[in-house]
């Protein structure tokens, strides 16, 4: 069979993707929704960030004139560089703590069976369960009693009360996938259990711990509850700042005020999330990493 | 070291070696750090908050009676207040349920291989950066009265009044979506992973349809993952405060329970009601999560034959 | 109603080949399966024998070709359309569903009422002799008996064609010889026209009427079992073939229908496979069982090796000797008798049992097969 | 962060007032909580006793928040001994929240005579002070509303009774609202602002003498279509046209036109026959506060209550007019704020607040009551108060 | 410095068990090994050879028995201080460190110089011939050359017991010959003392020096490879050995050493392995190459079969051929020439190459067999 002739039946035919996509209106369907939902979200995002550019805008397609006096003003009045590196410092800390701790306890819960194991299991789900305003202002109480409170230090102990749970419960579900004859053959080699955790084990969740480092992270920014309980000036964080702002003073800021905060406060989980990003894939966030672990 | 277990084979082995064969060995000290923070942090803050729904005010004691429980009879007695856990559960339950039944479409497309596949995913779980905040301006100005969407659809006369998008139940269940869809996309995404692709391909040789292999079977193997899905998404849609304030009719059909929490606590000044709102809140979910967990014990659950 | 399969004079497939993007994983495969035929798709791992398989039945679209059934084009009909039966590698059963449920799914899908499924599955269940087990869950079951409803469930719709990927290769040895029995015997009494993928030789010959070879989605020998075993076309059929020594050399001369071949410190004469002139490179295919340890130096056609022995296997009754020459080559021999480590033997092969074919193949060595296995991994199968 | 100064100097004052020096040991470091957006009125003042008087004030940090925040703030403070504000500015729902929980020193009990100034304030003034007891000090005040604000392209016939007002909501529906009482001040004024109007029977008493305000709400409320929480989204609706008429105070008139949230097009207008309920925005101190701070504090206080300073309270508007204190006039302000007023004030404001009569707000617990049965009654519409 | 087993007098298993809840998985394993000795382990999955190993490694605490080197107990220390190597089933490398770094990582954890590390990872994997592929990712490698690997990483510790546990069973047919002969190859050179761990008959007799069969956790048999291949002490040993026609019957008479059993349609004449009387239940077993078709009616020892050719398998040389007996028994034979499909046959045996077992064991039916494997599957290996 010459070459050309193939190379033309090869035109002719389908290939693998297209045909299913052709052939299915579900598809279509599915695909129109998603764009639906694109739209509005893009709809969302750009309406935001318009009204944080407009000075006025109160009718018509868009302001009737430009400003970026709302961002300089936000950043001022709320001290916004502060409270942003207060943000990211705590994010980062509490995303590091909740993972030092958190990862050796789902070790065990993804390894071990012991007396009492279910009984712990369910305690690390209910806090994340719980709606924080049932533990919140005693749990505040706890820190200012032991003068912390409005530090940052607070501020980082209260977000791990969810986010050690929340570690725990993602990461052992990945644990249960690395094969355990990986650690005892590291055992066989003579490493002790500290070496099998330092020099094997940790290399092999680093995906995983990733994926549960970003959700902590993405939890923490937007906490709010707990986080306001206990913060002050110098350990507020965005969302605080920004609900400070909307709530303050009665009637609280301008509209326009608000949605520069908020485009900040996106623009500054965006940043700390594209960073994260460039080590994981989004749709490993969760769990099940397993075949690209292997290779 | 020989020693004898009543009842049991008599064993030889050390008494280290046993307790380990139960799971008791040094290794348990690993959890240890998590338990004495989560004890320290949260069940002690946890059980003052609950001791706390048993010292009722002095009004409440009068008005309702019921000593002790009088917070618990205010709550049950009060249609005001007990009617938020109906019109909680009549946004958290539908929303949950649209977040789990839409993502698994898409993440069934978006299973296939196809370029921009990652992009579309990176999008599809963008709005998890964007925050109540940013989702409840964004629906305000967007799908509000005098927002862009309406005023294409009054542009292109489609319509001739502004459709009310915002302030009520769809403009909650809206932000609801928004914000949940992303989290219920990766969960099933990943659950979907979890099925072997050979089941589908099996099904196929065997004259199974489109629909008959979804329905046959991914639709059984992901129902677990499913239900795990629609319990995460509940929970975070039955504590919904800021949007249902910000983007809802805080008053009327979006009067949730954690506002109802909020308003004791923080306009009533009733901590002692603040606190059993908020711990009636944790019961329902726990109810909730019970039953699905129940239904999901009734499932196949077990190997799916994937690559997890 | 007995199952028995639904027939057809002849299935073909007309150049039929697959690519991934610039990946050809096969081409240019042409066949004319007749009913009834039991055909063994034989190759290492990533050389295209599931591609194959799965281009038959529809799971794959084709880049190239056609498949015709008794000349009408099936290649673009979905799988499910086509009515092939297939049996997968690793099973692929329903694992929510009981092995009733399993084999009864593609009756459901095909609207077969009701009461005839049940009797249909009973006596496919029956077939497979897994009475006792029709209420249980896949994952209740042992590795054979999973198999066993595999087939079973592929073989209730009296299809056409039956596909099987590998059914045998995640099982025992003891169980494997079983398993291979039982498949035989199915084709033989429901006269099923079977395509079979594997890469143990020995399964493809004791099973097919037909042998494919496949090397990197290239087609290297189409034939009968004993044709390949004793006809290999070229050194990598060979080597398939249990042609266990495969050694490099130059030809020194060729005449009378027979080659001298220098291996580097020895030489051994074969028979040419293809022309071959003096110089050229070649190998030598001897297979174990050939190249025995003489006896009181009883050479045989004057084909002879020194070597010294390096292992020596039992086998019960016979013993695996492998022996290096002096030029440092591995040789594996067949003995009845023990000889110790470190003795000096000779050893001796006919000539008509030693094959000499040319180096015509692109250097398959451990490097090409290690990379192309790690690129397979990256892919679902 | 400055420090929360807990050494021997600094150890917190018993009850009785002798042992709070007449000036602070050494300079303090004061951590003011706004819960009443109070900070736009006094900041100046605070800035210029800073200035002044480096000796007793080294620096000030200030920290905004809702009313309903103050309790979640200050309580664990207080409670666990460990307080980090020292001075709560704050309108007479976040007081009296801290007043129910005991959080603060009676102040005027305990250092009354410290505070020489509270005697020269303005009489409507004096009523707030009264109303808030010994432990806020007033210090900014203004007559507040209930007003009515309109977008003159839409109304052509400006309500000027509470039954024109429903008659108008009820041939508009949908363009009327005001944000719910409980988290807006307009809200709260209209809602204290109608007995009066309607002849209740007894205006300070909502359980039982607002018969007729609260069926005027419900019948009202059938033609509002949503109630914000927040009167940001009432200027918002305002602005962008969503609404056309919505009750209002003179600084909710004043200020957002001001500040460029809402059209300089808007109007105002006022009932022909109505009552002021006046405002005010208190000082307070929580228990536990050292010694050294109360008495810089008290200094702080008796400063901000000079007329020169209290006239700082004209702002941009937005507690239109202000002060507190006898003879904090308008000319005493800084110029950017003569301007300002000078061009978005209504010219019949101060004829209004010189005729009209002017009562004190609800007491606190009286106000929850308001709220609730507003909640129930007209806010959620069909909830019975028990 | 080459690498050689630092080595012991002797290995001394006492009684050593352990228990799952109730579950024996292992019960009284005695056995002494001796240095340099290759022990394999035989028997169907599930058996608790894998707990035997691991026991031994010390991955496993026991719960009976004691395990002494040179007399000194070495059950109580953990796995990292016995010093011994072990091979996974499924290689277990570490997947994010080099095949150079895998082989090191041991030697890093004794805190061995690293100048003396490099050269002895050198060493190993010029060993296992792994020259070329020292800088990749175990992702990156063939099954053999991760097998090899694995092998490295273990044996470049000089243990001085290297554990194997079904290191071939993932592997090509090809691949696993050749692997095989590595291994022997390996311990040969090295000397160094294995316990090897597989379900393979053919494996095991070709490495091991001493073979040790279970069932159910339980020791059947010890014993050298042709002890064990000619003189099987129980059919479940048999069964394993390559004994696949496993007939069961009833004695009809014991005489003159040799026993005739009535197998129901059919007799067939052997010798009896430990004592039997008339009427007892027995199993008889036939290895399917020493019951041949009888040519020209030339009958052995007067012990023949009648029956039906069911199904005939290609061996290449040789064929494989199931026959149905008139009691409905199947019957696998060796045949050098293909009988058809449907004759009938005779099919003869020396009464030498017969055993007959007394029906001792309890019934290792297909139902015991499955279930014993579903339960293993719901827990990890
Ligand atoms: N979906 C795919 N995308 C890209 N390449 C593929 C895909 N599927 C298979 N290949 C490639 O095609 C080649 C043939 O693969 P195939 O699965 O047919 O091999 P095989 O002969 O069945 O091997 P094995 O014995 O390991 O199952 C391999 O090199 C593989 O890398
Ligand atoms: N952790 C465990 N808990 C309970 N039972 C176990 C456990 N590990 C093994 N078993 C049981 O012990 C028995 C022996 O298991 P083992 O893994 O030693 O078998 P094996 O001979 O290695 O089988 P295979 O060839 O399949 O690897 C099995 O019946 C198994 O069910
Ligand atoms: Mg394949
Ligand atoms: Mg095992």
């Amino acid at each position: 069979m010459a070459t050309t002739t193939v190379a033309g039946r090869r035109k002719a035919q389908t290939l693998p993707g297209e045909r299913s996509l052709v052939a299915s209106p579900s598809t279509w369907f599915v695909w129109a929704g998603m764009a639906v939902f694109l739209v509005f979200l893009a709809g969302i995002i750009v309406a935001v960030v318009v009204d944080s550019f407009g000075k006025q805008w109160f009718e018509g397609w868009l302001p009737a004139a430009w400003s970026t006096s709302w961002y300089s003003s936000a950043w001022e009045r709320f001290e916004l560089g502060e409270v942003i590196g207060v943000t990211v410092g705590v994010a980062l800390a509490v995303v590091v703590i909740s993972v030092l701790v958190g990862v050796p306890a789902s070790y065990l819960l993804a390894r071990r069976s012991f007396p009492g194991k279910k009984a712990v299991t369910a305690l690390f789900l209910l806090p994340i369960l719980m709606p924080p305003i049932t533990y919140g202002i005693p749990l505040a109480t706890v820190m200012y009693a032991f003068g912390l409170g409005r530090t940052v230090v607070a501020v980082i102990l209260v977000n791990l009360v969810p986010s050690i749970p929340f570690v725990i419960l993602t990461m052992t579900p990945f644990i249960e996938q690395i094969n355990p004859s990986i650690e005892s053959a590291a055992r066989m080699c003579g490493a002790s259990i500290r070496q099998v955790f330092t020099r094997v084990l940790a290399p092999l969740l680093v995906p995983g711990i990733l994926a549960a480092g970003i959700l902590v992270l993405v939890r923490t920014v937007g906490m709010f509850e707990l986080t306001f309980l206990v913060s002050g000036p110098g350990s507020d964080t965005l969302v605080v700042s920004i609900y400070r702002a909307m709530t303050s003073a009665g009637g609280g800021e301008a509209r326009q005020l608000i949605s520069a905060m908020a485009v900040m406060y996106t623009v500054t989980m965006l940043v700390i999330l594209v960073v994260a990003l460039r080590f994981v894939n989004p749709t490993q966030l969760v769990a099940r990493v397993k075949d690209a672990r292997e290779d | 070291m020989t020693t004898t277990t009543a009842g049991r084979a008599r064993s030889t082995a050390s008494l280290r070696h046993r307790l380990a064969e139960r799971g008791i060995d040094p290794l348990l000290l690993l959890v240890l750090p998590a338990l004495l923070f989560t004890l320290a942090l949260f069940v002690y803050p946890f059980a003052y908050g609950i001791g706390l729904t048993f010292q009722p005010t002095a009004a409440t004691q009068a008005q309702w009676g019921g000593g002790v429980l009088a917070n618990y009879v205010a709550f049950f007695g009060d249609p005001f207040v007990r009617d938020s856990i109906w019109i909680t559960m009549r946004l958290a339950v539908p929303a949950a349920l649209l977040n789990v039944v839409l993502s698994v479409p898409v993440a069934m497309v978006l299973r296939r291989k196809f370029r921009g596949k990652r992009l579309m995913s990176s999008l599809l779980v963008l709005p998890i950066t964007l925050g109540t905040v940013l989702t409840a301006q964004g629906l305000l100005i967007f799908a509000g009265r005098q927002g862009w969407i309406n005023r294409f659809f009054l542009t292109i006369g489609l319509i001739d009044e502004p459709l009310k998008l915002v302030n009520n139940y769809l403009g909650v269940m809206f932000s609801l979506i928004i914000t949940g869809f992303p989290f219920a996309f990766l969960l099933v995404s990943s659950y979907l992973s979890g099925i072997d692709p050979s089941l589908e391909s099996a099904a196929r040789t065997l004259g199974a349809g489109w629909w008959q292999r979804f329905r046959k079977i991914v639709l059984p193997l992901l129902a677990p993952g499913l239900a795990t899905t629609f319990i995460l998404t509940f929970v975070l849609a039955f504590s919904v405060f800021p949007s249902a304030r910000l983007v809802g009719d805080p008053g009327g059909e979006t009067r949730v329970m954690a506002l109802m929490a909020y308003r004791s606590f923080g306009e009533q000044l009733d901590y002692p009601m603040a606190s059993t709102i908020a711990l009636v809140m944790g019961l329902v979910e726990l109810v909730v999560v019970a039953i699905v967990f129940a239904w999901r014990s009734l499932l196949y659950k077990g190997s799916t034959g994937g690559k997890g | 109603m007995a199952i028995s399969a639904t027939t057809f004079e002849s299935l073909e497939l007309r150049g039929v080949g697959r690519s991934f993007g610039e990946q050809n994983a096969l081409s240019g495969l042409d066949l004319t399966v007749r009913a009834g035929e039991f055909i063994a798709l034989l190759g290492p791992s990533g050389c295209g024998k599931s591609t194959a398989l799965n281009c038959l039945a529809g799971l794959l679209p084709l880049t190239h070709g056609q498949i015709l059934l008794d000349g009408r084009r099936i290649d673009t009909l979905p799988s499910e359309k086509r009515g092939f039966g297939m049996v997968f590698q690793n099973y692929a059963l329903f694992p929510h569903l009981t092995v009733e449920k399993n084999i009864a799914f593609g009756l459901q899908m095909r609207g077969v009422p009701r009461p005839q499924i049940a009797a249909r599955v009973k006596e496919a269940i029956a077939l497979v002799k897994l009475e006792q087990h029709a209420k249980k869950l896949p994952g209740q079951l042992s590795g054979g008996q999973q198999q066993r409803v595999a087939i079973a469930r592929a073989v209730v719709l009296e299809p056409s064609l039956v596909l099987m990927d590998e059914p045998l290769s995640n099982l025992d040895a003891k169980l494997r010889l079983d398993m291979r029995t039982e498949i035989r015997r199915l084709h033989q009494s429901l006269g099923l026209t079977t395509i079979y993928v594997t890469h143990d030789q020995e399964e493809a010959l004791s099973l097919a009427d037909r042998l494919v070879v496949l090397r990197e989605g290239q087609v290297q020998q189409i034939g009968t079992p004993d044709d390949l075993y004793d006809h290999p076309r070229n050194w990598h059929v060979a080597d398939f073939m249990g042609y266990r020594n495969l050694l490099p050399g130059t030809v020194a001369s060729v005449s009378g229908g027979v080659a001298r071949v220098d291996l580097g410190g020895f030489t051994l004469t074969g028979v040419p496979v293809g022309s071959l002139t003096a110089g050229a490179a070649v190998r030598v295919a001897v297979r174990p069982d050939d190249l025995v340890v003489a006896v009181d130096g009883q050479l045989r056609d004057g084909n002879d090796v020194e070597a010294t022995v390096a292992t020596v296997e039992y086998h019960g009754r016979e013993f695996a000797v492998s022996a290096t020459t002096a030029g440092g080559r591995t040789v594996h021999v067949r003995s009845a008798v023990a000889p110790e480590v470190g003795d000096r033997v000779a050893l001796t092969a006919r000539a008509q049992r030693v094959l000499v074919f040319p180096e015509e193949l692109t250097n398959a060595s451990d490097d090409a097969a290690s990379s192309s296995q790690a690129s397979r991994e990256e892919v679902p199968a | 962060p400055p420090s929360s100064g807990n050494d021997a100097a600094q150890s917190p004052a018993a009850s009785g007032g002798s042992d709070v020096p007449d000036k602070p040991s050494a300079p303090v470091t004061l951590n003011i909580l706004d819960v009443a957006g109070n900070q736009k009125l006094t900041g100046g003042m605070v800035d210029e006793f800073v200035k002044n008087h480096p000796d007793i004030i080294s620096s000030v940090t200030w920290e905004t928040g809702g009313a309903p925040d103050v309790t979640g703030v200050v309580k664990p403070q207080v409670d666990s001994g460990n307080l980090q504000v020292d001075l709560v500015l704050t309108g007479n729902d976040g007081l009296s929240a801290g007043i129910e929980q005991n959080l603060w020193i009676p102040i005027v009990d305990e250092f009354g005579d410290r505070l020489s100034n509270m005697k020269n304030y303005i009489d409507p003034a004096q009523k707030m002070q009264d109303l808030a007891g010994s432990d806020g000090v007033v210090v900014t005040y203004y007559p507040s509303g209930p007003l009515l604000q309109y977008n003159p392209d839409v109304v052509k016939d400006v309500p000027s009774t509470p039954q024109e007002l429903l008659d108008w909501a009820k041939a508009n529906p949908g363009k009327f609202g005001y944000a719910r009482p409980a988290n807006s001040g307009p809200g709260r004024t209209f809602l204290m602002g109608l007995p009066y109007m309607l002849g209740d029977k007894d205006p300070k008493d909502p359980e039982n003498g607002w018969d007729k305000t609260w069926a005027y709400l419900k019948e009202l409320g059938q033609y509002v279509d949503n109630y914000p929480t927040g009167t940001g989204q009432v200027i918002t609706n305002m602005a962008d046209g969503t609404w056309a008429m919505i009750p209002t105070t003179t600084g909710w008139d004043m200020n957002p036109r001001i500040t460029g949230t809402e059209p300089n097009t808007i109007q105002a207008a006022h009932f022909d026959d109505f009552t002021w309920v006046t405002d005010a925005h208190y000082a307070a101190i929580p228990k536990g506060q050292s010694a050294d701070k109360i008495s810089a504090i008290l200094l702080l206080l008796q400063d901000i209550l000079t007329p020169e300073q209290n006239a700082k309270a004209y702002d941009q508007g937005y507690f239109y007019p202000g002060p507190a204190i006898e003879g904090a006039t308008l000319d005493k302000a800084p110029k950017e704020t003569r301007d300002a007023i000078k061009q978005y004030q209504r010219d019949w404001f101060d004829d209004l607040i010189e005729e009209m009569p002017k009562e004190t707000p609800l007491a606190p617990a009286e106000l929850v009551k308001a709220f609730d049965i507003w909640d129930r009654e007209v806010g959620a519409g069909k909830y019975e108060a028990k």
